[in-house]
């Protein structure tokens, strides 16, 4: 979890290894639309402590898998805007294979299981948690957060 | 009674005005303690609900114990 | 194709778009071991005019096939040492499927189809051309490009 | 008798040890060029080996014209 900006060619280094031959990365970057909605900014928030705890199980999981060498994930938390990274995947391998399906494994455990919750803010004025029942459809003003 | 420390995160927390509170209750379970507080707080009804205790994922009708941590974990969205 | 070293961070802002909710590379390394023999340094040698043409043709089937926004490739020739990038490839996409898949189907096709050679000069002494069959097992010295 | 231009890549430049030379050649067509040049600069047996013929992936039948370029592709490996 990071509340900086992601700066994903620093961390490039980490999973560097000569033994790799393929290295597969993945960002989430901050769409100006969602739903058909236009979106201004975002905002993550996270239960951080169970969030990493997860997160680690996600890797070992990963790991177990996949013939991968390195892996490393970073979520971003607090204000977004568009255009920003919000997630940040990068899996170094032996072969191509181990590194694409190991770092779409990641990316899409992490979506479903880690406790991060987001909230867009929309052009019309209107904000929901995006995957909140009870927010869904925030634009007809049914489910006020503001 | 139980003291149980509870933590709120996306729209619970909106919806608790606060981001933790402590409370003293008499809920042997989560879900009960869930019950009583959605009621005070008046929470949105949420399909899809998960609860921790002591900071990992927890079955719903795990026992609580004193001085445990609570978070209730709305439909995640990262990524 | 580059006979240059290849710059990833740098192409990045060519891929960018707000549009964009995905975005998914892959990077060849030079591998310090292949098939059990250690490996010194690689040489790539690409037909040039057909290897540009037979690849824009695998982006263009990648944008047919993929909802992709953007999709970049490069591949080096020339020399490349232990841990050299020798080919990156990115796409930006509105979600996470299509970009990871068309960046996947990419470098399958660029393997597979483009007019490249990589020339592997081992440890040992030894030297061959990867997937020639001539030159399979180049260290039992059956058959030696020297 | 056709003059065609060949280049060669990988193994077959290190057999001919030459990037590039101009035939005068007989062959009507890809294939039988490739056997006299082949025979010429002992190319080693390939199995899969394809032909380009004016920068295009062609049949090995394709009749050959006066003046084109001739590429013979061994097992590629980019990547």
């Amino acid at each position: 979890m990071s509340s900086a900006p992601l700066s994903p060619e620093l961390w490039r280094d980490r999973v560097r290894d000569d033994r790799c031959g393929g290295y597969a990365t993945f960002e989430g970057w901050v769409r100006n639309t969602n739903e058909g909605l236009d979106v201004r900014r975002l905002e993550y928030q996270a239960y951080e402590r169970l969030a990493n705890k997860e997160g680690q199980r996600i890797m070992a999981e990963a790991a177990e898998k996949f013939a991968l060498v390195h892996a490393v994930c970073v979520h971003r938390t607090g204000e977004l805007e568009i255009g920003d990274t919000a997630v940040w995947v990068a899996v170094s391998a032996g072969h191509r294979d181990a590194a694409f399906r190991a770092c779409r494994y990641i990316i899409d455990e992490v979506k479903l299981r880690v406790p991060i919750w987001k909230k867009e803010y929309y052009v019309n004025g209107d904000s929901g948690w995006v995957n909140c029942e009870a927010c869904a459809h925030p634009h007809t003003g049914t489910h006020d957060h503001r | 009674m139980k003291t149980i420390q509870i933590e709120y995160f996306a729209v619970l927390r909106e919806h608790a005005r606060c981001a933790s509170e402590t409370v003293a209750t008499a809920a042997m379970t989560a879900d009960a303690l869930y019950a009583e507080l959605a009621a005070r707080h008046e929470f949105p009804p949420l399909q899809t609900l998960k609860v921790a205790i002591n900071d990992d994922f927890a079955d719903w009708h795990t026992p609580l114990s004193d001085g445990d941590t609570v978070v209730f974990i709305p439909p995640v969205a990262g990524g």
